[in-house]
């Protein structure tokens, strides 16, 4: 066990605390190396897996959507747009680190290894979790905002008390920053030093509601001096931007530095979920410009400009896109069969006789119906 | 503050289908135009028009002052709406759902129910809290708790559910002139059923329950989501012979003890019919009282039918948790009917 | 993770008086050094020991990483506690009032009562959350209320509390190592009364009711603060001839439906007496229930002794609004009770 | 009724909304005047208006903690030394601005102009809140901590929207700024630019728990960036500084400019309440140090050395405090009774039927007894 003494509140430079004034990155929107962006460029091995995972990443997303249309799906909450953060965040996590992750993060989830079958359990109308989290150190995806971010404070300060090795990674939207809990996260996370990253995707919009309705703040990265955490504001659609600096926030932690506020810039293409209707809210043309700023078009550039991919690779790439995507939909186009009897087993350790009770008489219902 | 505007002439008294939706929309749209201190907010119930559209067009007729998106932060809504209702507004609030309440627990309960009676009755909270509440509609985790118990079990607050469109206009706008903070609690899944009716704001009285099936054997006490569901058991046991009566409470606190205790005593046997557990739920106040209140009447222990006692299931699993015509159809046959010769047909 | 001290060779089980104040701390303390995962933390819980000194000495002995302060934010104590459970540690936290619970109660209701299920089964919450809870001490507003059926109405909690020192150490002993998460309501007006007992850990069992004093009558159904004051209602009813029962609760959820219906069958008669407000209050689940399970044997219809349908009330009016032994004796004496001519004494 | 539209985002400038690194001080402990302050030294009408109801300000509060030993109060939660934040910030406030104190405030409240025993109505027990919010524009004093910030935003958007002239100044202590509630307070105030005053007294502990624990940050005013929110960071124990700081802040509210965060670094002499034991958790030596810092003697230092004030003015001032306390201690020493009826009376604006029935039920029972 370690000691752990709370921080010292510090007076000295609060400057430490504050982010830049603009969106740190590494490469523009065409693809070309930022000069002194402030943040590490990572190895093209590193390159090569973003543009990989971003691809599959893209292909699972899009399908899930057309599950939606087929009714495979309940519903689904796309994170097109998203890619760099959601998959730069989680390729720079270890793999003892864990991830809290919301509705919005399937992709993030399946970058983490988990089956995508398994991830859309939720959505598919399963059962609300359909993984164990410690077989991925993932958490369930998390619906109520910002709640999540306490779990990850605690199941880190956890971890630094039994000595381990871990960092916890919670995503949160821009509108999940304005929830009390948002706040108690982060300054508990700062009191105790936690290993914790926050990272926030702006997407610019919680379902319809505009930045600008959410936040009169420079940035929400601005927030991290309020509780003495180190903040950034990074290009949230660029994948080597996202994936150095959760990379620096992640080494940070884990050498005992606390964490770290991250606000990475995004959009998101897709309505808000497909029962969504987002031109109710916003203009075609605001989507258009972010096409244009594509995490993955600008990751590609900058590879195949330098020549560590080319059109065949992609090609394969792409086609093994279409095969996961393909085995996907055939996995998820079987109708599934719940056991009701599942709803009385895990609500207690044991179960108790009233639950017992309550389990025969649907039983016994069930048979009668049968009966008929 | 009340603004009378020409167009109120337009609503003349003609049946139309109707949603509850719409009826809820029209219910704020009317308040909103007759009333200058009526205020609409929460998340995406501007631009958007809410999630369930409940709120659609007020922005663009009623202006950004009126009707406006808050940040995200419940706690936030609840308790900025103490605050301007303390200085004179009525604001009529959303939550997006029954679950995401749970954060603005602590305002409603420490300060919204209490405040009247913190100052003897000088500050009152005409605040007005719409929350689209229970299952069946494939909802996942979090989107379709019935939380009535958690607010009915606070004093100070009135808690109501309507079952119906016109109740749903009625109800919304007596919640929104009443002086007291109201729990507006709207059944979700009951959203789009259509009725053929004219609204009208006198139709439903706050606290008053209403008879929605007259029947002489035996009570059905329902209300919100589930009411449906025990309309139409009353159908299929009147096709069995039996006369069930159905009782749509609507106001949920207070309770109206007339008009159900006078049921209970008139039929002799009562169930409750609700979505929510059971465990602690509404029912087990309804039951509670008239076993108390009708103890010589009643001829069987007052049965309810509910959502077992565990988390709202997955929408794969819902329809097994919900109660159905089915599991009320069985309580009612358990409430030991003597047949001729005059023993108890029930297994009881 | 337990490692067993020679410290606990020095619990020679020899009685001795001890508060349950008292009795708490013990069971921290023996919890702390025989499970070292267990940790302690919330508002003043370290350095001072807690409002009420049930942590007192905590922190001295097992050091800051087990017994800490938290920054002032129950959400934030109950979401971090959540995280740990996750990874393995087994939180005790504290909430220093009843209402100051509340901001904590997204947290409880939509993560902690449903993670288990959530996840079918992996990931167990092994929390407790100490709530000292109730009035009866003289305190102000939002440090008085009885919040129990909050908590009961939502699945996958266990709520307990507990009515003696002796309970006290047991129950929160076995609440610590229940691997599912307890709120654990401490009656605060009981704190200071003491027991000569001696503290066993496997006194009391954490879901089983217990008959504090046997008789033939009536069952008296209690706990927690209001326990006292049932018991000395059934002394004084002795006096005038009435043979009264009194069941402990203990465990408010799950509810021992075996012992208390086995009670209610035999006298009869039951009363349900708790602080908390009537309406929705515990004591409804309590009388819906056995009305149901014991409809025909009762002689009359359950009745509810509770607080009123109001806030708790201030300092200086506290004593109507509580459960009276005399509003205890006079709902006794409203039980139909047939004189020896056959008629009925009571108003009923 | 005004325009609200909210406020945009700014990225230019986030330093504005920055504070001091060291608190804003117009009189230093010895009283000496501080060359280039920041801050507006208030009149000298003002500054005797301060040391005024400071004196009888901690008359009050001294006389207070006096009827909890006399069991005339069954708590009571002292200001002594917190009297320049308690005074200077009402002081501050306009005719037709709002109140919205906490537990810890009643001096600020009587200073106010409400009776003082009607706001001893609370901790006397007869009734939650004793004084008429309206009367005074001062809401009840809020238990729950930081609740109150949120009615105070809300109550200040409303005059808005009614095109009042009105500022809410609420006052918080350093642990209520870790409540949740707090920081969605700051963002709808900030977001809607709000005619807030969020006026953060940092005395050092939340009960027994000291800054450190509560908080990391530089100061509790570095919050105010994270919103867009002008912040101030000044010496709690100067009067003027809490006076110029209220005053200036209530003036940009006025004008449009949206709402301030000021922290006022303070210290509370006497301990949590007449029940808590301070000896537990912090050293007398700390409290000697702050008795050093003590705001009415550097307020009396600086006036009688600028002759506004001499021993007869302080003589005549301390005697019209004593006897303030004194018709205080008898309007206090009388057996208050109250009416069980009004338990039932207020619930709801118009009673119900089972309330009347259990207010009937409780008169039967006392009836009956009283017979007895
Ligand atoms: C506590 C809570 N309140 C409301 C909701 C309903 N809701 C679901 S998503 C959403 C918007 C979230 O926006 P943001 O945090 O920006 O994340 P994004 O959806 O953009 O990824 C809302 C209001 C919720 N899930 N939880
Ligand atoms: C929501 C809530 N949690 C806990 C408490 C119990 N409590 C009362 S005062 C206090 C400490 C408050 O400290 P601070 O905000 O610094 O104010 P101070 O007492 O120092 O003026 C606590 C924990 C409360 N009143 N409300
Ligand atoms: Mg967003
Ligand atoms: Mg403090």
């Amino acid at each position: 066990m370690v000691t752990l003494a709370p921080a010292a509140p510090t007076s000295t430079n609060p400057q430490r605390f504050l982010p830049t004034e603009t969106p740190l990155a590494l490469l523009d929107a065409g693809g070309h190396v930022v000069a002194d962006a402030g943040l590490v460029m990572p190895s093209d091995d590193i390159l090569l897996a973003l543009h990989r995972k971003i691809v599959l990443g893209r292909r699972f997303d899009s399908q899930a959507t057309a599950l939606t249309k087929q009714g495979r799906l309940a519903v689904y909450p796309s994170a097109r747009g998203q890619e760099a953060g959601e998959i730069g965040a989680v390729v720079a996590l270890r793999p003892q680190d864990w991830l809290f992750p919301t509705y919005r993060d399937s992709m993030a989830v399946v970058a983490r290894g988990v089956d995508p079958v398994e991830v859309l359990a939720l959505l598919r109308g399963d059962w609300h979790c359909g993984y164990d989290p410690y077989g991925y150190r993932v958490a369930p995806q998390c619906t109520p905002l910002a709640t999540n971010a306490l779990h990850a404070v605690g199941l880190a300060h956890a971890a630094r008390i039994k000595g381990e090795d871990t960092v916890a990674l919670v995503m949160l939207g821009d509108g999940a920053t304005s929830e009390g809990d948002t706040h108690e996260a982060l300054n508990f996370a700062a009191v105790w030093k936690s290993p914790v990253v926050f990272f926030v995707q702006n997407n610019g919009y919680a379902i319809s509601v505009p930045l600008s309705k959410q936040s009169a703040a420079p940035s929400l990265a601005h927030k991290g001096v309020g509780y003495g955490m180190p903040s950034m504001l990074i290009d949230g659609n660029d994948p080597a931007a996202v994936y150095a600096a959760v990379a620096q926030a992640v080494a940070a932690a884990a050498a005992g530095e606390g964490p770290t506020l991250i606000e990475a810039i995004t959009y998101r293409i897709e309505a808000h979920t497909n029962a969504d209707d987002a031109t109710r809210y916003r203009d075609r043309g605001e989507v258009e410009s972010w096409l244009a700023r594509d995490p993955l078009t600008r990751l590609r550039q900058h590879l195949t400009g330098r020549g560590l991919l080319d059109e065949a690779a992609i090609a394969a790439l792409d086609a093994e896109a279409e095969t996961e995507a393909a085995a996907l939909r055939q996995r998820m186009n079987v109708d599934t069969v719940q056991d009701p009897a599942e709803l009385f087993r895990y609500v207690y350790a044991e179960q108790t006789p009233a639950l017992g009770q309550q389990q025969q008489e649907l039983a016994r219902e069930l048979a009668e119906s049968e009966d008929q | 503050m009340t603004t009378l505007t020409d167009r109120d002439l337009e609503k003349a008294p003609i049946a139309s289908p109707v949603t509850m939706a719409g009826a809820l929309n029209r219910a704020l749209a009317d308040a909103l135009r007759e009333d200058s201190s009526v205020l609409v907010f929460g998340e995406d119930v501007g631009t958007l028009g809410g999630v369930f559209r409940v709120t659609d067009g007020l922005a663009a007729t009623f202006g950004e002052q009126r009707v406006f998106d808050t940040p995200l932060a419940e706690a936030g809504i609840v308790g900025t709406a103490i605050g301007m209702a303390m200085n004179g507004l009525r604001p009529v609030v959303e939550m997006q759902f029954d679950a995401f309440a749970y954060p603005a627990f602590e305002q409603v309960t420490s300060h919204l129910a209490k405040l009247r009676n913190r100052t003897k009755g000088r500050v009152a909270l005409p605040i007005v809290i719409r929350i689209p509440y229970g299952g069946g509609i494939g909802g996942v985790e979090h989107h379709c708790d019935s939380s009535e118990a958690y607010y009915t079990h606070t004093a100070g607050l009135r808690v109501v559910t309507p079952g119906t469109p016109a109740d749903a206009y009625a109800l919304l706008r007596q919640a929104i002139e009443c002086p007291d903070p109201v729990i507006f609690l709207e059944p979700k899944r009951r959203y789009w059923s259509k009725e053929t009716t004219t609204l009208q704001h006198t139709a439903a009285t706050l606290d008053r329950a209403v008879v929605r099936r007259p029947g002489s054997e035996v009570t059905l006490i329902s209300y919100g989501g589930a009411l449906g569901t025990a309309l139409e058991a009353a159908d299929a046991a009147a096709e069995e012979g039996r006369s069930v009566e159905v009782i749509d409470l609507r106001s949920l606190s207070p309770f109206d003890d007339e008009t159900v205790a006078a049921s209970v005593r008139r039929t002799g046997r009562a169930i409750v019919v609700h979505e929510a557990s059971r465990f602690c739920g509404y029912g087990a106040e309804v039951a509670a009282r008239l076993s108390e209140q009708c103890f010589y009447y009643l001829e069987a222990p007052i049965l309810r039918v509910t959502g077992f006692d565990i988390p709202y299931p997955p929408p794969n699993l819902e329809e097994h948790h919900l109660p159905s015509i089915d599991r009320i159809l069985d309580a009612i046959d358990r409430l030991q009917w003597q047949d001729s010769s005059g023993t108890v047909k029930a297994d009881g």
